[in-house]
């Protein structure tokens, strides 16, 4: 088990989504970060106060997947987020000991794979 | 006529209630965009109160009221030469100047709504200015200011052709002129604070009194004719449209509920004191339904009108002018009765005053955002656009929260008072 | 007697100001519940104002106003019938209509607030619209339209009985039919935007000035001296609520200031014509107490009266009901002294009027939802109410942030309109 | 005189405008501090409207309007003592008392944007109580009570010196007692919510209609004059400021947008109505300028008047109240020509009325600060206003989300009223 | 020690932390997430705008816990997050390295144990 | 490869940030967060209703580094994050697996070695 985490541009994240979703990746958490990089820095003045801001607006995303989705979901994610300007940020891939599906107790592999559609509330 | 005090009280509270509308459209507008374009919709609006206002005293004023001729005024009261305090009807002169000046500005501020998330301000500002001048007071002039559809009496109000129609006509025509916002029909665009279009347009109604009302120029019966259905019609609009959500998904939307209102006041602009209650109330339910199926239409084509300025103003606008031209009744207004009650010509006279006011609305404004996007760029830089407006126009962000904000120390104040003044400063500093 | 412009012009101005009282409601109520459920509990006042405006126009002012019997009005001025530009008073039987409509509208608009974040919306349409025909119009009618309360001499300048007590025993009511919510008692259920709570109280008090010194119906030295006790009573009110919670945790609420305003708003309502400004004074500062305290004792119980009607506008009316009865003043009003000045009497009168109409409230709002509880259900469903009345009732969120958010594709534009269109929105889709 | 309906309407209109316009200072002072400092912010005006508005009637009314001295009237008046319905000009002397009452307590509030995001609650409730009495009620006097300036002719229609320059000389002198914020100048201090400031610049705008055109006291000519005037100039200061900003940064601020519209507002009030509306254009258009520049300069300064009410009100105050001594117009106001008008002696007394209420001001408001400060201590401990001080002075946050929240159970309802009434509760907790 | 990272639904949080605070789990760090996984997608509509909505509102936890602390963890979240129904969450453990306490440079197992109510500032 | 992650106090972000930056870091992600650890807890009043609130705001910091930038990163977050009060956070230094720079798609090293200024849009 890997967990996939990366970090994407806020206006890529519908087609990361919906790149994923074609290889099939049914599960994943994301949330709003801001990231500095290479990217240029915006200046912002507020009455006499003039600011630089050094961060900019990104989508993380962390992806539960079994060593052999790795590959596809890490290429789902390069050939969706990729902009070729700075800034389109990166992936990490991180070891996982142990998961769990908190509604059945399931553990690692099972905990994964999608539910069917019947069981569902 | 003489001065009376009574109808200078209600024109002042008025002109204050139409001054009003025009930040709360900021707020209507402004709540419908996304996050990162909220200070630019807003400053849309605000803008024409600084730039349209100056343009009216120093111009716009004279060539909408002054008599001229029947296509426009003159210049000849230009800077308000002449306009004090003299009575105008029963007002001083100066106020109902002021109270058209609110007219001026919000008109020009509606136009913004079809044009948000992409346009550079700075040509945003040349083009509400000009377009307030040469597009704004000679449409006025023609319905209020005694022009050629005064004469054949066409029958507006408060400004279902002056100022709907007319920003309809300027929004669709200014969309199509900027194209479409890069992400429009790719991407969901969200409003980003619909509470905020709420507050817009729960201040709008409010606002709307003073319009509509106002209208009479006086704290008259057919003030009060005008409020009432300025109350009624927009009711019956809400009505009508909650029904219609619930009837075609279930849900009654916010964002709808707020647009209703605004649909069934523009509705009943031009008919509020020519129309009797039950016909306002009539009006504003009728009105739902173009407006209703337009806006469903409109998300589908290409036509980026992004707030919708055309299904709800022009198209709402032209609803109203025309059933004005149906509904009003003698016995209510004492002017002119419409088709229902015997008068089928007035009908007509209204439709050739909606055409015209389009026609003209809709070639000056092509031809303003033409020659201004000659002489620069009208739209913001595809990195600005993705970025936000609100930080590559204004250099600001509406809700910043200063993570990661790196003060820019300025240079030490320089010169004799700054040197002065700094010790005194800093010794202020320790704790009481 | 005759037509007076002075006192049309302020009526119209109460009656827009009035008006407005309605969507800062929905701010003063939407701030305090958690974001999910904003647009629910906005769109629960902002409806009255459709729904409720429309049936006070076809029946509920004629059940009211028209002298009928001692207990209700009749039908004979249904669709307005007779309701025209005539002098009713001073000032246009219209705007005396629309100006009683919008405290009809802010009345049914109050109960809301004992239900929020549960109630379907459909079924609270229905409520809220035979709501005002069947308990309000009533209850106006005692008072205010000939009916048997008036005949006994019960004083209510604006609204104490009519309005805020029959609101607090509607939302008692409702509340207890309804059922707490599912988490309430359970989880922490915090204002999601006190800021917007302050603002509804803001415009209410604002508001406040036309529902009070309106209620002069002219621009008379009465208006003023309700106008100034508005003034005064909340100001002490909040004074006092501000020194209270200073004492009781150190720490001045915000949420307590903008609570403490509007029961004083509530309580100076039925006295504001009739007591003197140091009365005024004095009664919003006695009126602080109850209402505070009830508001900590309501929290410890099951009662899910969630934003707390009972406590500020219940109790705040019937303190304000009473002591108008104690502290009514002749030489201030010309029409009855209270207890304090001799007439003991009138507190009698306060106290049948405060009982009459809770009684009558409350039975029939019991009815009434269980009636249309009989018909379909009440309460959203749990995981609905889980997810917010915001997606699960009006399929929109408050703050959206469209990350995550599929546009789904529209059918292509159907029909020779459509498909003639389209390609000119696709030609206007170049740069300019 | 006579009692005026038309006049008491207008008047009744202008309090309640003014009234708003103090929640809505709340507003724009709110969105320019950090989220965590919201509330406090906003209730630095709201509280205004309790304290100092019971203090107005207590006393504050009877030193600033009694005829009494010539520095300051005296106690006669105290607790209203003889306020009632009789006409005071041309409408009921109460609703001059209330109309003054709102001017008090906005100037109080205005005070506040110097030391938000650190001062502690209880000692800013005392500080502002105390000032409006023994800081703002003597200039007043000095103004309008029939005080020295206006034995010398000052002129100050609708309040620069008593309002604005007072306030601003408070504001720099509470700021220096009270030292800078822990962060400031170190760190970046952003405005958490600019589309508030923006709401707050409309609002008051909107109630600055009341504050500048009810000053006439009537609804005569010369509330239009100010009337127009205060549309005018801060349309043309917004102008100025707008095109200063494109031409230094490129960028058209929002927050800076609505700065200008509260500049052009503050120094329109001493002129709005003593000069012709071209005057006063060119009059907001000019004082553009200092206010401009002093807002950079002071950044780079140990000043934290945190939300510039020095450069804003202070300078703004001053160059209007200047130029009207330059600006008036006999022909427009009946009363006083200014120097460009021939009349230069006219300036002489302006720029000795500024520098009279800079003094009394300043040096009364340390005083005051140092009393207080010695009883207790002025500022929030370093740790709390880390905190912020929504949560340390209030307990409460501005937007809070519930997550982490854990409730604490109150002791269960004691007593026999809670013990009778928690059966009822839970039996109506069912669903319907 | 491990890192304990789980998504639960955001009306279980407090649940969870009263379980963990039972468990003596005193250190965690939370976040606002949303998530995708089989839970039913929400349809919203904005004038003529309909959009589908796949991500539901979540809250990840992220604790740091010394090896033989995991199990209770876990189970505490299992417990009390659990409703049954579709979207309950998951739980990830992951191996940390290297774990330091800011306030006093310690390092890992000491940096995680709870401090002394008396050193309190 | 390590991805360090620390939580922070917001207050001391700007400290962190330029710490960070003079060590040559230049790329990270951070989050607004809500920690609990030995704090005092805040109590707060809505009308009736009190609770207690148990998290603070922290920010949290994600910043992957190649194996010798481990010890400077952490050294820099511990110098400037430290107030010596209880609330300072904590940093936790995970094993990564594979690093990828979206942009490029290159890995590893490459893809956290920062951009010359040249290429940048
Ligand atoms: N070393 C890193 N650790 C964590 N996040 C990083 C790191 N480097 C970059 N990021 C994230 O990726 C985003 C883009 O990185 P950047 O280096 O500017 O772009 P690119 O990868 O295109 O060269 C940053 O805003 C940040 O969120
Ligand atoms: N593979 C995954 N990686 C990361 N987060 C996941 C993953 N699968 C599910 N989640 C998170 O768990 C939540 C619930 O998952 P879901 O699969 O719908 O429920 P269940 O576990 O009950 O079957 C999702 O909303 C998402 O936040
Ligand atoms: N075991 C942990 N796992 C994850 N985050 C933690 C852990 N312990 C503390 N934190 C984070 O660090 C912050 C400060 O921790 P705390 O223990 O109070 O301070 P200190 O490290 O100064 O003793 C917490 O608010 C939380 O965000």
């Amino acid at each position: 088990m890997k967990l996939v985490v990366a970090v994407v541009r806020p206006d890529k994240l519908s087609a990361v989504l919906e790149a994923l979703f074609h290889e099939e990746v049914r599960g994943l958490t994301i949330g709003r970060v801001q990231g500095h990089g290479g990217e240029t820095e915006r200046v912002e003045t507020y009455r006499g106060t003039t600011v630089k801001m050094d961060l900019s607006e990104k989508v993380r995303l962390e992806i539960g997947v079994s060593d052999h989705f790795v590959a596809p979901t890490v290429n789902a994610i390069l050939a969706s987020a990729r902009t070729g300007t700075v800034g389109d940020g990166k992936i990490f891939v991180l070891p996982v000991e142990k998961v769990y599906r908190i509604r059945t107790a399931e553990e690692d592999q099972d905990a994964v794979t999608p539910v069917e559609r019947a069981v569902r509330a | 006529m003489t001065m009376s005090a009574a109808d200078t009280a209600w024109m002042l509270v008025s002109t204050a209630l139409v001054l009003l509308m025009t930040p709360a459209l900021g707020f209507f507008y402004g709540g419908l965009v996304r996050a990162k374009n909220t200070l630019n919709t807003i400053m849309m609006s605000v803008a024409a109160l600084g730039f349209v206002g100056v343009a009216w005293a120093v111009i716009g004023y004279s060539l909408a009221f002054d008599p001229g001729w029947p296509l426009v005024g003159s210049a000849s009261r230009a800077f308000l030469r002449g306009v004090g305090l003299e009575a105008q009807g029963t007002i001083p002169h100066l106020l109902f100047m002021a109270y058209q000046a609110t007219f001026a500005i919000i008109t020009a501020a509606l136009v913004s709504g079809a044009i948000v998330e992409r346009m550079r301000f700075g040509p945003y500002l040349a083009f509400i200015t000009a377009w307030s001048v040469v597009v704004y007071a000679p449409i006025a002039h023609w319905v209020w200011g005694g022009g050629w559809l005064a004469s054949l009496g066409a029958l507006d109000f408060a400004g279902g052709t002056v100022v709907h129609i007319n920003a309809g006509a300027a929004a669709l025509v200014a969309a199509l002129v900027l194209g479409p916002r890069k992400d429009y029909g790719r991407q969901a665009i969200l409003p980003h604070s619909v509470p905020f279009t709420v507050l817009g347009a729960g201040l709008l109604w409010f606002g709307w009194f003073g319009f509509n009302a106002g209208s009479a120029l006086g704290a008259s019966p057919s003030a009060a004719l005008a409020f009432v259905n300025t109350l009624l019609a927009p009711a019956a609009t809400l009505v009508v449209w909650t029904l219609m959500d619930l009837r075609r998904t279930g849900k009654v939307t916010a964002v709808g509920g707020a647009t209703a209102i605004v649909v069934g006041l523009v509705a009943i602009t031009p008919a509020a004191g020519f129309v009797g209650p039950m016909s306002g109330l009539v009006l504003g339910a009728l009105a739902a339904f173009p407006s209703y199926y337009a806006l469903l239409w409109r998300a589908r084509t290409r036509l980026d009108d992004s707030l919708d300025v055309v299904a709800a103003h022009g198209l709402g606008g032209t609803v109203g002018a025309l059933l004005t031209g149906v509904l009003a009744q003698k016995a209510w207004n004492g002017t002119a009765d419409g088709a229902l009650f015997g008068n089928p010509k007035q009908l007509a006279v209204q439709a050739l005053a909606v055409v015209a006011s389009i026609v003209y609305s809709a070639a000056l404004t092509w031809g303003l955002m033409k020659a201004i996007g000659a002489v620069t760029a009208l739209r913001a830089a595809a990195p600005d656009e993705g970025l936000g407006l609100d930080v590559s126009q204004h250099g600001e962000e509406a809700y910043a929260r200063g993570e990661g904000a790196i003060l820019i120390p300025a240079d030490s104040v320089a010169g004799p008072v700054g040197a002065a003044i700094t010790p005194v400063l800093q010794a202020g500093e320790g704790r009481p």
